[in-house]
């Protein structure tokens, strides 16, 4: 889904209201983690050809960030979710 | 200097007059309030419109919601700053308030081609199944970022920064040219 | 000069003669014509010269897919170059010309390219022209482009209006030939929303150009009900002239209507859109785009008066024009005799029908000669067609005088729509074409494009495509039929593939437009580009502006036959958007020129316009620059009076650009403690904190200042390139990174207009209209409170701090006041001299004080690098960028970092953007030492000064260097110091 | 068989019977020296000068579809190197002086032409920005020339002057900058390392890594196993996918970026310019038609396609800077997976693998670089040694903090 995105609190809108930030890369590490797990956060990529979360920005809507499952080969969207839940592991 | 008259400006020229035409006008929404209520993440709009009625019965309970747990609350009515600070005082502490009464800008979109006049700008699709009177979006109309209300079935608010307003404003009047 | 208009033609008004020039040649047509069958009906076959040798074209087809007959139509900004005569409709006035010739169509001289054919084979150019290497751009390159190219577009801005709008549908249904309109009939009965496009003027497709009757009733009287019945559908949108260009993700379609293109200028409406682009979104389609009738390849098949076969019948019955007076007719089909019939039936004489079957299987009654198992291999004559040679089953030649030749090749179905977006197109060995992909998504082809033929399959194939696609959206709907008809058992003609008519002495054209000819395409095959890719590439076949409509499942076919396997094993070249060619116009909208980007205008725009303001755009903004007085007619006049005004005196100056966000919520001040890499844990209410920001990377992202105006209230500063940007982040960060916390943010910038009083005198001005006691006492450098104003009429936000390094304050009024409340400020400071300064002088004086901006913050620097690493908090256990700033890299000694520079002699001056030089070494990157990343002439001190960031640098103040300027040939001796040229003790802040 | 103006009408006298082919067509051999992973610009490069500069020949090419059917076949075909870092610059230089020989070296007339690419400014900031830049390659020997907006005029009368909402104010012009047939390049590298002995071996997709501790022993393909002493990675686009089957991770995300072209015209544009105030370049090619790009799309993507926001991004943009384009058709749009790197400059190094060797993260700079990306990456892989204009596209400048950035946007692999 790259032309449009089915916001979970918007409906479906186009990728223009969109900010694209990239790959959901590992976690944000703990303050006190060993440098290589921030490397590994700030700069390494799986970049899979086939499904990919990916966080992407209302900005022209609720300005809410959502994760995305997309799959890099088909554009298909399997999920969209609050970003917020990746964290409090619930659907805002 | 402490008398120096102050007024209040709106954000189009004076000289900037309300479009009507047979099936389309556009009109600037002049005074009124516009306060952008923010919730923590557990507040709801019931407990909201609840506590606004108790705090400010007279100001009407027209909110918009704009995002999770954040709202326009939007009135015709003027609201000086002491009046602003009574009700910040009155709401519930899950909400914060901050006046956009300055920042932002209503105008009104009405007439029979309206739908189609703003199909030119939003991806959002307003028909009236869809998009039933009291709903609001926000959205982009063209390059330009909104809140667009359904009014009536043929009347739309939008609620827009004061800084595009003028650009909004000049837009619109191009795309509605042709039903005039 | 003969006319070819003869009876009939569904689509033409006979009382509505338009007159239109031809190469300048006065000629006239009808209401409903296209420029194609109004050249046709006054005898103009011969319209257009090919790419490469300036071969004579004429019109080949009645559509989209014409290669030859591209015209440059209307003049001045409303030039079209390229425009295929087939889709441009007749409006009085038009002004048509011919492409591609010189000095004109009839005789140009280029055709002698033609003479030098063996040399200019497929690739020609990879081989030669190398030598010597510098004559490629100076001679050969020229010559080339100059032959090259189609139209020659216009320089003059287009003064037609365009427009983009969005629209919504449950079915979009795409083509309004016979399958379109029983697939739109049928959802539209069902209730859904529909929209049915199509790129010509009527709707109705090949019921058009229908010569027999449908049901016992004349085809365009059928059309009529359908249209009538469809019209009446109030959930119906019917977009005609109307093309579906492009499928993309998610059932986005692009489709451009051609709103007025079919004007004569003076009924242009200069409110409506000349072209609009549309973005459908569908839930579901049905593609009805029917097929495209191919031509075959053999010699001489680009002559004038050689036509697709189904086009002449399209002329005949859709415009009235006969293709000629005597008409062969070259076919492995058997659609193609009813063009037979049809011409018959005008009085054309069909002088034979060649059918390279052997047995035709086809129950043709008509007059004509039929010639079965026979080919044409030949034609002849100059610019028109005289003869062609058919070469009998028996190996016998012969010759039959024709002025007019119909060919039809089989038919490739029109799968565009269905492979843009990856969908591989499938061979199919029965229609001898290339089928939709098996697995179009939420598509459902129907129709031609799905391999039918003729008006009752075709209709009641998309019935049930619409039938089929309701299902998907949950609503039972019933198939619509056409009355009178009774379906039949669908019968799938025997179509014999002829790819290339062998042993044939002329030229055997595949590409009509980009003149590829059989013989290139073995060329190819020969060296080694057998790849349907390679081979693409290699001989241009394909890229034409009709990106090989009719030309591309030949040449596969070709590829095949060389190589002794099946089209599908060769496969298809890539099928991108666009369909047909689009306008920039249409994509454009009304984003042009001056309407380009929407303008953002600051609530004191119109306050400093009333005081003479030069604006300049900053982003979308536009901002005062500076303020000019009377007698100052250099911009450096002004700035150099307004620093000093504010060095001495006072000024204001408009900041309300800066971006402004309220910060709430519990958690607010952990929050900013995190995104800072600076302490601001303990901000006390009511005081002001300068901040930076970092990247996760460890690089400055922003800075600005963060006052803290209640127990959980904040209000942030950022700059006004990264408003939207530090938003942004800080929303990933209370979003994505730290939900737990209770923070909320409102952006605030348009809320307030905000300006900065600069200046000794500041606190004097400032003290006449605000009511609350703002002695250096009560209200300290950063000090930052709501203030009262104007006797308690109005609140304002105070805050102290400085750009400038003078005394200033900021403060911010709710925005309809802004204006009132800066011509107070005025009015107020009047007696102190005040003056406006606009970003220039702000630019100057934050030079002067070694205040970085964007300029320095250039993303790949730290805190260190500008002077500021003591900020970067050691005690913090996290925030961003805390640990990627520790970086090797990242505190290495050697970086550049923020030093002033000066010129050794005071009246030298030197450039933004100059780099650094150790004296005495080579120029070179090597030795590059930093740059210089602000510069200005300094009032304050009388000379140019500057800011750089020089390796090193802050341990080698007093160094002198070269300021080295390669692009203007200077270099100025230069003083590295200390960035604060101004005030290094800070005196004038704490005043 | 050389190409000349002679062979030319040999040639035609024949008929154009006599034609051999361009280069062989083998079945892969049970082992090579080299195995170069991507038939693509920067693989064929690299086998080319192997075999001829550093006398290496026992190579093969591996390419999974048709050869040069990579990014070689899909961009905007501009050269330039108008680099500003210490890092960039030479490398793009030496590239630069490459094309300059490149048609004559392997005797195929690539259509190198050098009419200048001009990079518009609008605003002070931007002007100090190129200034730096301009400098910058100065100091390198590299020509630049900042141009204010009367020369501009002079070159480019068709620019919006008057009604533009960002007014142009200059530009900095790389007059030996210019424009490439791609496909060209490709069938030049690929001929001539075909001569010296390489096979390229298409529709030869490799599925698998083999590997014994830290050595690679050779690869799996769809034409059976090979094995090999070196291997190469040259598969920008898909760099990470590749890289996953030796449980790579790389500072890098796959991104589509479209293209366009118009439909021909007779000569309108005879330099190539950049906006500055939107996403927009354009050239026109030989054939006429105006070949231009924008912005990446801003997702993920491997699927080679776009979509119409960033088509209309790019036509907006496209007539800000020229008004007249409004009735110009544009034909066709593509796309092309992009290795967007972290920092927007490349990698080319040796790996935590003895033999194996990395070439990608070329973000939309690829193009250009394609003869000396060839150059210094054969120099890598026969010395083990970066050439000294590539000592700077390590792997580890990421962790290390050394990073390549020319825009200075962070480690966002999409606003590269």
């Amino acid at each position: 889904m790259s032309s449009l995105v089915k916001c979970p609190h918007c409906g479906l809108r186009p990728r223009e209201e969109f900010t694209i930030r990239g790959e959901v890369a590992t976690p944000r590490p703990d303050a006190g983690a060993d440098e290589a797990l921030w490397f590994d956060h700030v700069y390494l990529r799986d970049n899979p050809r086939g499904e990919h979360r990916e966080y992407w920005h209302h900005s022209g809507g609720c300005r809410r960030w959502l994760v995305l499952t997309r799959n890099t080969l088909t554009h298909e969207t399997s999920d969209v979710v609050d970003a917020s839940t990746l964290k409090l592991g619930e659907r805002a | 200097m402490r008398d120096y008259p102050l007024e209040n400006r709106g954000a189009f020229p004076p000289h900037v007059a309300a479009g009507a035409g047979a099936s389309i006008s556009l009109a600037p929404v002049k005074g009124g309030f516009v306060i952008h209520l923010l919730g923590d993440a557990k507040s709801d709009e019931a407990a909201l419109k609840k506590a606004l009625a108790k705090i400010a019965p007279e100001l009407g309970a027209d909110v918009r919601k704009s995002a999770p747990n954040q709202w326009f609350w939007v009135g015709d009515a003027d609201v000086s700053s002491d009046r602003l600070t009574e009700i910040q005082a009155g709401l519930p502490s899950q909400f914060a308030l901050a006046d956009q009464t300055h920042g932002r800008v209503r105008m009104r979109l009405s007439g029979p081609s309206s739908r189609t006049v703003l199909a030119k700008g939003t991806m959002v699709d307003l028909s009236a199944d869809l998009f039933a009177i009291g709903q609001s979006a926000m959205t982009q109309i063209g390059h330009i970022g909104a809140m667009i209300t359904r009014i009536e079935d043929d009347s739309f608010e939008l609620i827009v920064l004061r800084s595009f307003a003028g650009s909004l404003w000049d837009e619109l009047n191009h795309m509605a040219a042709e039903f005039r | 000069m003969t006319s070819f208009r003869i009876d009939g033609g569904t689509l033409i008004d006979r009382n509505d003669v338009r007159r239109f020039t031809f190469n300048g040649e006065v000629l006239t047509g009808f209401g409903g014509d296209t420029v194609a069958s109004s050249l046709l009906a006054n005898g103009k076959q011969l319209v257009g010269r090919s790419f490469k040798y300036h071969r004579p074209r004429g019109i080949l087809t009645a559509g989209a897919a014409e290669p030859n007959a591209l015209l440059t139509i209307g003049r001045d900004g409303r030039r079209d170059p390229n425009t295929r005569a087939t889709m441009a409709e007749l409006f009085d006035g038009l002004e048509a010309r011919s492409q591609n010739c010189w000095p004109n169509v009839n005789f140009d001289i280029g055709a002698a390219n033609g003479l030098l054919g063996p040399l200019l084979g497929a690739g020609f150019y990879y081989k030669t022209f190398m030598w010597p290497a510098a004559f490629w751009e100076k001679v050969y390159e020229p010559l080339i482009r100059k032959a090259a190219g189609l139209g020659r577009a216009s320089y003059d801005p287009d003064p037609g209006y365009y427009e983009k709008c969005w629209a919504h549908c449950d079915l979009l249904v795409i083509g309004a030939g016979p399958a379109g309109l029983a697939a739109a009939l049928t959802a539209g009965r069902a209730g859904v929303r529909v929209i049915i496009a199509d790129e010509g003027v009527q709707l109705g497709g090949g019921l058009i150009a229908e010569g027999s009757p449908v049901g016992g009733k004349p085809a365009d009287a059928v059309l009529a009900d359908i249209i009538g019945e469809l019209h009446a559908l109030s959930n119906v949108e019917i977009k005609k002239r109307t093309t579906v260009f492009a499928a993309y993700d998610d059932q986005v379609f692009g489709a451009v209507e051609r709103v007025q293109k079919h004007l004569p200028e003076g009924e242009i409406n200069p409110h409506r859109a000349m072209e609009r682009l549309w973005r459908i979104v569908a839930r579901q389609v049905v593609l009805a785009t029917g097929a495209e009738e191919r031509p075959i390849v053999f010699g001489g098949n680009d002559r004038p008066g050689v036509m697709m076969a189904g086009a002449m019948r399209t002329y005949l019955n859709a415009y009235g024009v006969a293709p000629g007076k005597r008409v062969a007719l070259f076919a492995n089909n058997s659609q193609a005799y009813q063009t037979a019939l049809d011409l018959e039936v005008r009085g054309i004489e069909v002088a034979a029908i060649i059918d390279p079957r052997t047995c035709p299987n086809i129950d043709y009654d008509g007059k004509a000669r039929l010639i079965a198992g026979a080919m044409v291999r030949d034609t002849a004559g100059r610019k028109a067609i005289k003869s062609i040679t058919v070469r009998h089953d028996d190996g016998r030649d012969e010759v039959i005088a024709v002025d007019a030749l119909g060919v039809s090749g089989g038919y490739s179905p029109i799968v565009h729509l269905a492979c843009h977006r990856g969908g591989k197109p499938v061979w199919s060995d029965a229609h001898v074409g290339f089928m939709p992909p098996e697995n179009t998504d939420g598509m459902t082809p129907c129709g031609a494009v799905a391999g039918k033929a003729g008006i009752a399959d075709c209709f009641a194939d998309g019935g049930v495509a619409a039938v089929k696609a309701l299902a998907e959206l949950g609503v039972m709907g019933e198939a619509a039929s056409l009355p009178g008809v009774e379906q039949t058992a669908e019968t799938v003609d025997h179509i014999q593939p002829v790819w290339h008519v062998a042993s044939t002495k002329g030229k055997a054209f595949v590409d009509f437009q980009n003149d590829v000819a059989a013989s290139d395409i073995t060329l190819a095959m020969r060296e080694g580009y057998d790849h349907v890719e390679l081979a693409k590439r290699y001989t241009t076949n394909g890229m034409a502006t009709d990106q090989g409509k009719t030309s591309n499942v030949n040449a596969i076919g070709i590829l095949a036959e060389n190589k002794g396997v099946s089209p599908g094993e060769i496969g298809t070249t890539t099928f991108r958007p666009f369909y047909t060619p689009v306008s920039f116009g249409a994509l454009v909208g009304a984003s042009k020129g001056m309407d380009f980007q929407p303008v953002r205008k600051s609530p004191l725009h119109g306050w400093a316009g009333r005081n003479g303001a030069k604006f300049v755009e900053t982003g979308l903004w536009y901002r005062s620059s500076w303020f000019p007085k009377d007698g100052e007619t250099f911009w450096r006049d002004s700035v150099d009076r307004e620093v000093n005004t504010v060095r001495t005196k006072v000024g204001i100056c408009d900041v309300s650009t800066l971006g402004k966000i309220e910060i709430f919520g519990a958690d607010a001040a952990e929050f900013l403690n995190r995104v800072y890499c600076n302490a601001f844990l303990k901000l006390p209410v009511g005081k002001a904190r300068y901040g930076i920001m970092l990247r996760e990377d460890g690089f400055v992202y922003d800075d600005g200042t963060t006052s803290c105006l209640g127990g959980n209230h904040y209000f942030m500063t950022t700059t006004t390139a990264l408003a939207a940007g530090v938003l942004t982040h800080l929303e990933f960060c209370a979003q994505v990174l730290w939900p737990e916390l209770d923070v909320r943010l409102a952006s605030a910038t348009d809320q307030w207009a905000q300006m900065a009083i600069a200046g000794p005198r500041s606190r004097e001005v400032l003290s006449k209209i605000i009511d609350d006691d703002i002695s250096n006492e009560a209200f300290p450098f950063l000090a930052a409170r709501e203030v009262s104003m104007f006797g308690g009429r109005l609140k304002g936000r105070l805050f102290r701090i400085s750009f400038s390094g003078e005394l200033a304050y900021e403060i911010a009024v709710p925005a309809g006041y802004g204006e009132s409340v800066a011509d107070a400020v005025m009015a107020a400071g009047e007696e102190f001299g005040i003056t406006p300064y606009g970003t220039e002088t702000l630019g100057v004086m934050r030079i002067e004080k070694g205040h970085v901006t964007h300029a320095e913050i250039n993303g790949t620097v730290t805190p260190a690098d500008l002077g500021m690493g003591r900020m970067v908090s050691a005690k913090k256990d996290d925030f961003i960028g805390r640990v990627m700033n520790l970086r090797e890299g990242l505190v290495d000694p050697d970086r550049p970092a923020l030093v002033g520079i000066k010129p050794k002699s005071p009246s030298d001056k030197f450039a933004t953007g100059s780099h650094i030089l150790n004296p005495g070494e080579d120029v070179s990157l090597a030795n590059d030492q930093g740059y210089v990343t602000s510069m200005c002439h300094s009032p304050t001190l009388g000379h140019a000064i500057g800011l750089a960031l020089v390796k090193n640098g802050p341990k080698r103040h007093g160094e002198e260097v070269v300021i080295w300027n390669g692009l203007a040939g200077t270099t100025v001796t230069g003083i590295l110091c200390n960035p604060a040229f101004v005030d290094p003790e800070n005196e004038k802040l704490h005043a | 068989m050389r190409y000349s103006a002679l062979s030319l009408l040999g040639n035609a006298f024949s008929k154009n019977k006599n034609w051999k082919p361009a280069w062989r067509n083998p079945d892969p051999k049970p082992h090579y020296d080299v195995i170069i992973i991507g038939g693509g610009g920067h693989g064929l490069a690299t086998a080319y000068y192997l075999s001829k500069v550093f006398g290496v020949r026992n190579v093969a090419v591996l390419e999974k579809g048709y050869l040069g059917s990579g990014n070689i076949g899909r961009n905007t075909t501009i050269i330039r190197s108008n680099y500003l870092l210490e890092g960039n610059n030479p490398f793009y230089e030496f590239s630069m002086r490459l094309w300059e020989g490149l048609e004559q070296d392997f005797n195929f007339n690539a259509m190198v032409s050098q009419r200048g690419v001009i990079n518009l400014f609008h605003s002070d900031a931007q002007r100090d920005a190129y200034t730096r830049r301009g400098n910058a390659m100065r100091l390198h020997g590299v020509d630049a020339d900042l141009l204010n907006r009367d020369q501009l005029r002079e070159k480019l009368p068709f620019l919006d002057y008057e009604n533009a909402r960002f007014p142009i104010m200059g530009g900095l012009m790389q007059a030996r900058g210019g424009t490439v047939r791609h496909d060209a390049v490709a069938w030049g590298f690929a001929r001539g390392a075909d001569q010296n002995g390489v096979d390229i071996i298409q529709n030869c997709e490799v599925t698998g890594i083999d590997r014994d501790g830290d050595q690679i022993t050779g690869v799996q393909t769809t034409r059976g196993a090979i094995t090999c002493n070196k291997l190469a990675m040259a598969v920008a686009g898909s760099s990470s996918h590749v890289a996953k089957m030796v449980d790579m991770r790389l500072p890098i995300e796959s991104h589509a970026l479209q293209a366009f072209v118009s439909e021909g015209l007779k000569p309108f544009i005879d330099r190539v310019v950049t906006f500055g105030a939107g996403h927009f370049y354009v050239s026109q090619s030989d054939k006429g038609g105006l070949v231009f790009g924008g912005d990446i799309e801003g997702y993920n993507s491997y699927a080679q396609r776009g979509n119409l926001a960033c088509v209309e991004h790019v036509a907006e943009a496209g007539m800000a800077m020229i008004p007249a384009l409004s009735r110009v058709r544009i034909l066709r749009s593509w796309g092309g997976i992009m290795d967007m790197s972290m920092d927007g400059s490349p990698i080319m190094d040796r790996t935590h693998l003895s033999n194996l060797y990395f070439n990608g993260g070329w973000c939309y700079g690829g193009f250009k670089a394609t003869p000396a990306s060839g150059y210094c990456f054969a120099h890598l892989l026969a010395n083990d040694t970066p050439h000294e204009t590539a000592t700077a596209f390590r792997m580890d400048r990421f962790a290390r903090g050394y990073l390549l950035d020319e825009k200075g946007v962070g480690a966002q692999a999409n606003l590269h």
